[in-house]
Parts: structure tokens; sequence; C-alpha cells
């Protein structure tokens, strides 16, 4: 039956997530049941008594018996399931006390991550491999649902509060999250990348912010350049949610064919666009702000690595 | 009921003429009055968490004895009654499962730490010249430190 | 129920003859009684949906004084006692005279029913003056609702010193905002409670004169009395949230 | 129990009288000030109906945007995020607070409750008619809304979202307190009405269970709806005044706006589903021909289920924040509404069990109803369930759910009563055979279209996205094609039954066979509904054969 598991249910990505599909798939056989206990009787009723003119009905008003099991008996399962489902949600509601703590921000329509160590991450999630890791959540403006549905968690996190979920990974790999509770525009575009890494990994993650941009840098992969990485770090960091690639105007100046060009300034200086201002941009965004925009930039001092800022740079020069 | 009883609205008013009478209402008035000024009272007193519980329970006794003599839902027909009672016992499941939810919930952000919340967040997310979480008061005393 | 003998229960009598010249007697009632039952049953029905419109806000409001147990006993100091209770006994005073108001008009007594009515008319004014001094009060000492309170007083304390053991996570070290989340809130919910109540009080003005004015012209008799009785109806239930309302707010401190 | 009596059921056609309610008096103003129920009804029934149309366009426009992950239709976007945003609000705002709450009710419940009663009106006419132009005001004041803007915050106004996002949140919810406040008075009226002026000879246990149900609902709408009222105030005068209740910027707390907004809005559901249920008792002892199983059962689970529906509110909000005890007691009681609803179920297959089943059109809408309601109930149990619905909730699966008993159970409901009273209420029968295609292709495209959407939840896609993973597109594609067959079902089902109007009136007055009062009087019925008042001799779904007078 596991091929119906997984046709019907994303991976499992913790010992948790398997116990919830054990128990959907359960809940499935025993709907699936009781809805033939339903759908039979009353086709083979409708086949067996069609209408035929001048058959008498019998005049049968109740049949006690037949009414209290039919009553008691749903009443039993639903009281096994209620005790069923209450088990497997202790588990969920209750995390364990060793766990690592990792602090969720979230805001329209991004997610902050910050690790024990202070180092940070938007949209981009990494987790040690059976580790319990707890969530601590808060919002800065309205109601979001940290929502992995690889680990069947979810919680909602409501601004001037803190709530709380957590998992223990056991799939190596990347994961979705997504925000589950309804927050705007950009809504359905609040993802990040869970990646669940055995304990090396991680340690050089928290190191170098990952492992994986050294694949861009050794050249052997000619789909894999510096600009190809820039472009990861354009699409998870959140630059995309300002800053377009086909020149139209949005909360930022596109990146199309920024390169090399003289901008114009708020206080009305003029900028080459080069190398320098892309990293003072990156360190010091409200320094220096192109006319006709707002300087609502966040810096990203301490939130991209070396090769990270490297990488952007590459893409940007390469969209010309 | 295979003979038609025969009461009117005449008769129905006479009947009913036979409960309240001004005398009545004019107990019940004092009974109020007299509960009105206990509760004030009570109050001067510090009972801790019981005042709130004394206080309550007087209301609910004076706001028996309006439903009870004042309503008439004493003589009343019990329809109207069970009306009534539905109207306080649904407010009842209402608050009872209000508290349940709050009593248990303890999580709050202490009140407006986010006026200096210091995470530098990324961009473009609050309506442009919003202050996203500073107090309304302060801000209308223009930031006046207490 | 296969007999032919009709079960009359819910038309005791059948006597709609009897009143068929009632200009009052709607076609679709078979009897005046069956009229006025039905009507009460409106009424309390839609007291009913008072009780619950008002019992939102009462949520509301011990759910927020739940939150903030300090600045709501604090907030409630700023509340004349005396005034409150005074505007209770008027209300039950308005109370009596209106069931007396009734109860004349059942007898079809005219004179008094006029006199009692006007009487609670008098003591819904009075309730409503002494609401006006409360509220100026309130207004300028900035004791407002929401974003428009105002207060300076001294006793607000500042932001961080928040509920203890919250803080720890995240508190920020220097914030000295005056915190009048707690204080804002109560007022809001004072006004807008009381409002919904004052609000209800002008509506029983208006109803209540128009009670009045048809007493006057004499079209209250034994048989027909039913605007008087359900107005009073109303009136009381105005009282009754009244009575839930003084202790709530004036009381405890 | 002797049956020595007239046949109740089986009244032969009177020669049709020339004055009916419809062609009494003519004229708008005969129309506009009427206070008579059953014009009333018609008027209500045209109001929901054409924001059912409405509802519909804007569900069929998101399917449309669904289709591709791209939005794109002939190389053009089809709406933006933004855009789809306020289309999905206005569909669901419409479809619940326009359409499906004051569906049953207010439209066939106002036409046929005070026939089924032996009554000549509703308690209150004047208020009858009042409420109705509550909910045209309700409806202008949304359409005007809509005109300016539109609101993006769905239709649960969740706080701070709806206190801070642009639009005109205000009058729409404005709107939707007074379309409120026309519910509290059609409950009012109906319960004054159930009480009061039930036909000589008709005790509780001889009412029909339509009755029964719309009672049920009644007593919902009197006591929950005032709370709405007020949960719109505040959010009104939060988002005005910035009273500080529920946004947390300015000491709100926004799980307490859901609190105020599920004691409405979870026994709104019940609202919606128990006057559909009312109606299916009455089709399927119907066109089986046999009196109904279990009367009683069915009568008090629609009691119970209005009772129950009061404290379960909470399972809307198991990952939402409350406390995790009111989690646990609120997961507890959710359990208690299964087994009224299962009730009925089996009680409706014990009525057609050895019955003389008729597949009429209602009929067919009836069984579509048992299996589109089953699944509906039964997915339910998922998220009932506490482990299995913190994966579910907020996605698709919860999308599902709610459809297929509201759509699948309510809506299916108020199409088969419609059929069934369809020659009553205009004095004209419609074509049986179109009957059967609208009949079928509403089955095919709503399973297509929700069936689908139960895998999209559970495989984790979170509702209300407008974007969404590449690996969803052919459910999504699906489910779209699926709302195309449905909204043909339904384009065909409203062409053949406008089509019927334009007959001469050919009804008979009792077409199916029905054992209620409402089958006693003309096609349509006289202005006072009876030529005289009726009297109640036999219980209701008595099929038994007459005897002769002794």
């Amino acid at each position: 039956m596991e091929w119906l598991t997984r046709l019907m249910m994303p991976p499992a990505g913790s010992e948790y997530a398997k116990e919830i599909d054990f128990m959907y798939m359960g809940l499935f056989w025993l709907c699936g049941f009781l809805f033939l206990t339903i759908v039979i009787p009353a086709f083979y009723f409708i086949w067996r008594y069609r209408h035929r003119p001048g058959r008498v009905t019998p005049h049968v008003t109740h049949n006690t018996a037949v009414e209290i099991v039919w009553t008691i008996i749903p009443l039993l399962i639903c009281v096994a399931i209620f005790f069923w489902g209450l088990k497997g949600w202790m588990e969920y509601a209750v995390a364990p006390g060793d766990a690592m703590e990792v602090q969720i921000t979230a805001k329209k329509w991004l997610w902050q991550f910050e690790y024990p160590d202070g180092s940070r991450t938007i949209n981009d999630l990494h987790v040690p491999v059976n580790k319990n890791v707890k969530f601590v959540m808060t919002s800065e403006d309205v109601i979001h649902d940290f929502f992995v549905p690889d680990m069947r968690v979810k919680h909602d996190i409501i601004p001037g509060r803190y709530t709380e979920v957590w998992f223990n990974p056991t799939a190596l790999g990347k994961h979705v999250i997504t925000c589950a509770e309804y927050c705007g525009k950009g809504h359905s575009d609040m993802h990040a990348v869970l990646t669940v890494e055995n304990d090396a990994d991680f340690a050089k993650f928290l190191e170098t912010g990952g492992t994986e941009w050294e694949d861009y840098f050794n050249g052997k992969d000619p789909h894999k350049t510096p600009a190809d990485w820039g472009r990861v770090q354009y699409e998870t960091k959140g630059c995309n949610s300002c800053h377009t690639l086909d020149g139209t105007k949005s909360k930022g100046p596109s990146w199309k064919g920024i390169w090399g060009k003289m901008e114009t300034l708020n206080n009305g200086q003029k900028v080459l666009v080069d190398e320098a201002y892309v990293r003072e941009s990156m360190m010091n965004p409200s320094a220096k702000v192109v006319n006709g925009f707002e300087p609502i930039m966040p810096s990203f001092q301490g939130l991209l690595k070396e090769n990270q800022i490297k990488g952007l740079i590459a893409f940007i020069q390469s969209l010309q | 009921m295979s003979h038609p009883a025969e009461p009117t609205a005449i008769h129905d008013a006479a009947h009913e003429h036979e409960h309240g009478g001004t005398g009545v209402y004019a107990k019940t008035l004092i009974a109020l009055l007299i509960l009105t000024a206990i509760t004030v009272a009570a109050a001067s007193f510090d009972f801790g968490q019981g005042n709130v519980v004394i206080a309550l329970f007087i209301a609910t006794i004076k706001a028996s004895l309006v439903v009870l003599f004042f309503m008439h839902l004493r003589w009343d027909k019990p329809v109207n009654a069970i009306i009534a009672m539905a109207g306080f016992l649904f407010l009842g499941i209402f608050i009872l499962f209000c508290l349940l939810d709050f009593d248990a919930r303890n999580n709050y952000l202490p009140s407006n730490l986010h006026a200096v919340a210091d995470v530098p967040l990324a961009p473009g997310t609050a309506p442009a010249g919003e202050v996203l979480h500073t107090n309304p008061a302060a801000a209308a005393e223009g930031g006046e430190k207490k | 129920m296969s007999t032919t003998s009709v079960d009359l229960h819910t038309h005791s009598g059948g006597h709609a003859a009897a009143h068929a010249d009632d200009p009052h007697h709607q076609h679709h009632f078979t009897t005046m009684e069956q009229q006025f039952d039905t009507s009460k049953i409106g009424m309390w029905l839609f007291l009913a949906t008072e009780v619950l419109l008002f019992g939102g806000l009462f949520v509301g409001f011990g759910m927020m004084q739940a939150r903030y147990p300090r600045e709501f006993v604090e907030a409630h100091t700023h509340l004349v006692r005396w005034q409150g209770a005074l505007n209770t006994v008027v209300l039950l005073i308005s109370s009596f005279t209106m069931v007396l108001a009734v109860q004349a008009a059942k007898k079809g007594d005219k004179a008094k029913q006029v006199l009692f009515l006007a009487l609670t008319i008098l003591c819904a004014c009075i309730f409503l003056v002494v609401k006006y001094f409360e509220y100026s009060h309130k207004y300028e000492e900035g004791w407002l609702p929401g974003r428009f309170y105002s207060y300076k007083g001294d006793s607000i304390p500042a932001c961080h010193a928040a509920p203890p053991g919250e803080a720890a996570a995240a508190a920020p070290a220097a914030n000295a905002v005056p915190c009048t989340n707690g204080y804002a809130t109560f007022f809001s919910f004072y006004f807008m409670m009381t409002g919904l109540h004052g609000f209800h009080i002008l509506a029983g003005i208006g109803v209540l004169s128009w009670i009045l004015i048809r007493a006057k012209r004499g079209e209250f008799s034994a048989s027909y009395y039913t605007p008087v009785d359900l107005v009073g109806l109303y009136w009381h239930l105005v009282d009754l949230i009244w009575i839930y309302l003084f202790p709530l707010y004036y009381l405890i401190q | 129990m002797d049956h020595a009596i007239a046949p109740a059921t089986r009244i032969g056609d009177q020669p049709r009288p020339k004055k009916n309610y419809l062609n009494e008096t003519k004229g708008f103003w005969s129309w506009a000030g009427t206070v008579d129920h059953k014009r009333i009804g018609i008027m209500y029934l045209v109001g929901v109906l054409v924001a059912f149309l409405m509802g519909g366009i804007f569900a069929l426009l998101v399917r449309l945007t669904l289709l591709t992950p791209s939005h794109k239709l002939f190389g053009k976007v089809l709406l933006t995020a933004e855009q789809y945003n306020r289309v999905f609000t206005l569909h669901g705002a419409i479809m619940v607070f326009l359409f499906i709450i004051p569906a049953i009710p207010a439209s066939l419940g106002n036409f046929v409750l005070p026939l089924m009663l032996g009554a000549k009106d509703v308690a209150f006419p004047r208020l009858n008619l009042f409420s109705f132009y509550l909910w045209l005001t309700g409806a202008l004041m949304a359409i005007t809304a809509m005109v300016f803007g539109a609101v993006d915050t769905g239709w649960t106004f969740y706080t701070p979202y709806s206190t801070t996002t642009d639009g005109p949140v205000t009058l729409m919810t404005l709107a939707v307190f007074v379309l409120g406040f026309s519910s509290i008075f059609t409950g009012l009226n109906f319960i004054a009405t159930v009480h009061k002026l039930r036909a000589p000879g008709m005790g509780w246990f001889d009412m029909p269970l339509f009755i029964w149900g719309i009672y049920s609902t009644a007593i919902i709408q009197v006591l929950a709806t005032p709370v709405l009222g007020i949960t719109l105030v505040l959010l009104v005068l939060e988002r005005s005044f910035g009273i500080g209740i529920f946004d947390p910027r300015i000491g709100g707390d926004p799980v307490l706006f859901q609190h105020f907004f599920w004691f409405y809005s979870h026994p709104a559901v019940y609202i919606m589903i128990l006057p559909g249920m009312a109606i299916i008792s009455e089709l399927i002892p119907t066109f089986s021909q046999k009196t109904i199983f279990g009367y009683r059962a069915i009568a008090y689970s629609s009691v119970s289920l209005a009772l129950v529906s009061f404290i379960v509110w909470g399972h809307h909000m198991f990952v939402a924040g409350q406390s995790q005890l009111a989690t646990v007691v609120f997961s507890a009681l959710t359990f208690l509404v299964a087994i009224p609803s299962g009730v009925k179920l089996y009680n409706w297959l014990g009525t057609m069990y050895q019955g003389n089943i008729k597949l009429d059109t209602p009929m067919l809408y009836a069984i579509s109803f048992l299996v589109l309601f089953a699944i509906g109930g039964l997915t339910g149990i998922f998220l009932g369930t506490l482990a299995t619905d913190v994966h579910l909730t907020d996605t698709y699966f919860v999308v599902a759910h709610f459809h297929f008993v509201m759509v699948g159970g309510t809506v299916t409901a108020f199409i088969g009563g419609l059929h069934y009273w369809w020659p009553k209420m205009t004095g004209r029968m419609y074509s049986e055979a179109w009957g059967r295609v609208g009949c079928a292709l509403w089955n095919i495209g709503f399973n297509m279209t929700f069936l689908t959407q139960f895998f999209l939840g559970s495989k984790g896609m979170p509702r209300r996205y407008y974007n969404y993973l590449d690996q969803f597109q052919p459910l999504h594609a699906f489910s779209t094609v699926g709302s195309w067959i449905l909204g043909l079902g339904l384009f065909i089902t409203a062409a053949y039954l406008l089509a019927s109007l334009r007959k001469p009136m050919d009804a008979p007055d009792n077409p199916w066979n029905g054992t209620t009062l409402e089958w006693k009087t003309s096609s349509p019925p006289i202005t006072h509904n009876f030529e005289e008042q009726p009297v109640l001799e036999r219980e209701p779904y008595d099929y038994r054969p007459v005897l002769v007078a002794k």
C-alpha cells in the first residue's frame, strides 16, 4: 500500500511524518468503508425498489434497536479516532527539551531564520539530520503560517506573540517551506527551502553560509558558474522581491543592464555601477539610493557570505 | 385538548392581573435598591478576586428579579423563559470556551516590544511611510519619554 | 393524530369571530390571544439577540481584562462610582414606572399610563444627563478609546516594564515609550459598552415617546396593549444590561 | 388511530383557481411592498440566484487563473496576484453571506414554511419584508464595495490583515453586518411562526421534517448572528479608530478575533447545511413513497446539530495559536457532530429500504446529496482528528471538504428543493429529460473539480495560493476543466427552468404525490394560501392506502 500513501502524501521527512501517513491511511480506509456502508445500500435500494406502479410500501416508522446500533457504533469509532489523533498530536505539541532552537521571524513575504550562533539566513533554512529542532516563531506584521509538508507540521505565526513548532528530520535533502495562512499579495510566493544535511555539512553551513557554493566556483560544470550562484542568491535571499531582471521597475531598480551604467542618485549625484557600488549597496543600502526609489532596502551585512556577494556581482555583471 | 378552552384576550388579561400588582413591583424595586446599596458597600472592602465574584453574584440576583417580576417571566408562558435562558446559556458557552483558551495562554510578547524590534528585515513589506509597531499615544506626544 | 377532532391547543378558543372587529387583529392569526403570544415570542427572541450582542462585548472585555489585569484595574479607578450608582438607581426606578405603565395599560387606565410613561422617559433623560457629564469629564482628561487616548498620568509605566518572564527572549534594552495599550483598550470597551447601552436608552426614549403619544390617543385597552408590553420588555432589558455594566465598570477598582 | 377519514394524501387536482398569488395584483409596487411570504420568497429566490451567478463567475475565474502556473490564457495574464486575492475573497463572501446562508431558509423556506404549517403567512409579515430589504441593502453595499476596488481579506476578515490592508474593508464589513441582521430577523420570524401558527391538529411531532430543519437553523440564526454583528462592529472600529482589541500593534489580540468570528461562523456552517438536510428529509420519503424512517431521530438530530454547532468552533483554530487545552477540548467535541449527521444518513437509507423509488429530478439530486455529503462529512473526520488536521488544515483538503459539504450538500439540496417546489411556486413543470442531463453534469463536474482538491491538499498545496509549484499543475488543470462542466450543468439547469416559465401553467397541485400541506393547495397557491383552514388529519409522510370511510 506504500504506493497509495505516496500517491496522496508528500515524501515523509521524519518519523513523525510516517506516523501521520499511517494515521491518514488508516482514516482513509475507515472512511472508505463507512462511505461504502452508505453508498452500496443506497444504490442497491434504488435498483431493488425501483418504481413499480401499484407497489405498496410498508409503514415502518422506526426501529429503535437498529437506530441505537447506528448511533452507538459511530460514536465508539469517533471516540477511538479522537484518542488516536490526540496521541499523535501530543508528539507534535510538546517539543523535546534538548531541541536546537531556531528563531523564525516571518514578514510579508519572507522568512528570516536565526540560528543559536547568531548567523542568519533569509528563505533558506538548514537543519542537521536526526536532531530535534524547535522553531520559535513570531511575525512582524500579519499572521503567517510555517508549513513544512514533508514534515507534516504547521503552525500559525502571530504578531505580538511567540508560537512554537518542532520536528526531527530524517530525510536528507531539500524540502519546501510555505506560508499557509493568507497574508496578501505575496502569500503564494512566501516559500523557503529547508535543507536537511549531516552534521559536518551543517557546521560548514554555519561557517560559510553553506557548502553548495563550492560547486559554482571550481569551474568543473559549465552550467555552474559564479553568475549562476548569484542567480541562486537572487532567488533565495529575497532580492527578487524588489529587483526584476527584465527591466521593469519594481521597489528597487531592475538589474537588467545596470552594470556599468551611470545612475543618478536621489541627491542628484551620479555614480557608476561597479563592484564597489554594488558591494556598498548590499552592506549599506541607504548610503547611495538611486533616484526615484524609496530607501527601504535593509542591510545585508552579515546576511551574505563573501562567496554569495561574489556570485551576485558576477550575476549582475552577466545581465547585460 | 379535544374541547376548545375559553380564554380570550380580555379574559387572559384579567387573569394576569392576579399576578404582579403595584405592591409586588414596589417590593421588587425596594429589593433592587437594597441590593445596589449592598454591592456598592461590598466594593469598598478588598476581597481580592472575591470582589468580582460578589459583584457579579449580586448583579445576577438583581437581574433575576428584573426578569422574573418586572418582565413577568415568573407568570409568563414557559416558551419565553426558555428563549430568555437560551440567550444567557449561549452567552455562557461563549464566555466559558473563550476563557478556556485565554487562561491557558501566556506566550505574549511584552507589549510594544515591536516598537523597537531591531530585526533588519527586508524590504518593501510595510506600506511606505508607515512605521510598524509604534505606540499611537507616544506618537501623539511626540515621543515624549516617561 | 388521525382523528377528526381537532387539536386546538395552538389556537385556544377559535374565537376569531369575537375579535373580528378589532382593528389591530391581523388576518393570519386566528385569535387576538394567539397574536399577542406570537408578538411576545418575537420580542423575547429579539431580547435574546440583544443579550448576545452585548455579550460579545462582555466577553471581549473579560478577555482583555485577563490580558491586562494591572492596567484595567488601574483604569477602573478613573470612573466615578457615585455617578454609576446614581444612574443605577435612576434606571431601576424607571423600570418600576415602566412596569406600572404596563399595568395601567392592561387595566385600560389611560391617565396613569400616560403619567408613568412620562416618568419613565424622564428617568431616561436623567440617565443621559449624568452620562453626558461622565463622558465630558473623560474627554477633558483624555481617557479616550484606542488611539485617541491621551491621558498623561504618572501611573502609566514605560513599555519595557512588561509582565515578567516574557521579556527574556528579545526584550529591547532601552525603551521608554509610555505603554498605554491596556489603558486605551479599557476605555475603548468603556465607551463601546456604555455607548451601545446609551444608544439603546436613546432608542428607548424614541419608542417610549411613540407609545406615549399612542396612549394619549387612547389606542390601548385591556384587549390590546401589546406595544406597551413589548416596549416594557425592551426597557427592562436595557435596565438589566446596566445592572451588569455598573459593577463591572464602577465597582471593581 | 383509525383511518376512517377522508384521504389526506391522494388529492385529485381541483380545477385551477383563476386568481393566485402571482396574478392577484400586478405592478412593481405590488411586489416591492408585498407582505405575502410567497412573493417575498420569490424575491429572495431571484436575489440569491443572482448572487449565486456572481459568486459562480468569480469561482470560474479563480479556477481559470489556476489552470496554468503562468496564469496565462492566450498569452495574456488573466489575473494578477492582487486581483486574484480580490476575486477569491468576493467568491467566498458572496457565496457565504449573499447566497448559501439565505438560499434555503429565506427563499424556499419563506415560500414553503407557512404552507407546510397550514398558516396564512409567517408570524410577522412586515418584518419579513424588512428582512428582504436588509438583504438587498447588504447586497448593494457589497456590490458598491466591489465597484470601489473590492477587498482582499478573504471572507474570514482575519485581523490584523483586515485592519491594515487597503480597500473598502469597512464598507464590505458593514454590508455583512446588515446581511447578518436580515438573517436574524428571518430566523426570529420562523421561530415565532413555528411556535404559534401551526395548523389545527399539528403537534410538534406532526410537523414535516423540513420545518424541524428550518427551525433548528433559525435557532442558530438568532443566537449566533448577533455575535457576528458585534465582531464586525469591533473590526470596523479597530480599523477606523484603533481601539486596540484585535490589532497587536496597539495591544490587541488577533486570536481573539478568530474566536469571535468562528463563534458565529462555525454555527453558520449549520445555518447552511441544516436546511439542506431538511430538504432531503422531504425528498426521500416523497420519492420513495414511503413513510420516513426514524422521524424523531431526524428531528432531534437537527436540533442537536444546531446546539452542538455552538461548542466546536475552536476546530478552525487547531494551529492558530489557541491554548492546547482548548484545542483538545474542541477536537473532542467536534466528533459529536459526526453522530447526528450519521444518524440522518442512515435514516434516509432506512426510508428508501422497501420503498417505491421514483427517480425524478429532485430525487436524483437527493441521491447526489447522499453521496456528496457522505464524502464531505467523512473527510471532516480527517480534519477533526488533531494529528492529521495539523497537516491538512489551511490546504486544499479543507477547501475540498467544505465545498463537498456546502456545495455538494447544501447547494445540491437547494437545487433539488427548487425542482421539487418549482411546480408549486410557478405552476409549471420543467423538462424532466433536461433535468436529468443537468443533474448528471452537476455530479460529473462537481466531483472532477473538488475530489481532485483532496489530493492537492494532502500533497501540501496551501489554500488561497496564486502561484503554485509546477508539480500540482495536472491536478489543477483537471479541477479547472471540472469547473467548466459544473458551470455548463448549472447553465442548462437555469435554461430549462426559465424556459418552463414561458409555457402556460400546467403543473398539477400535487405532482409528486407528496403528503405535506403545501400540496393541498393549488399550484401556484392562492394569495391566502388555502381556501379553507387545513386541518392536519394524518401524520406527515403517511403513505398507507386510505381505508374506506366507515
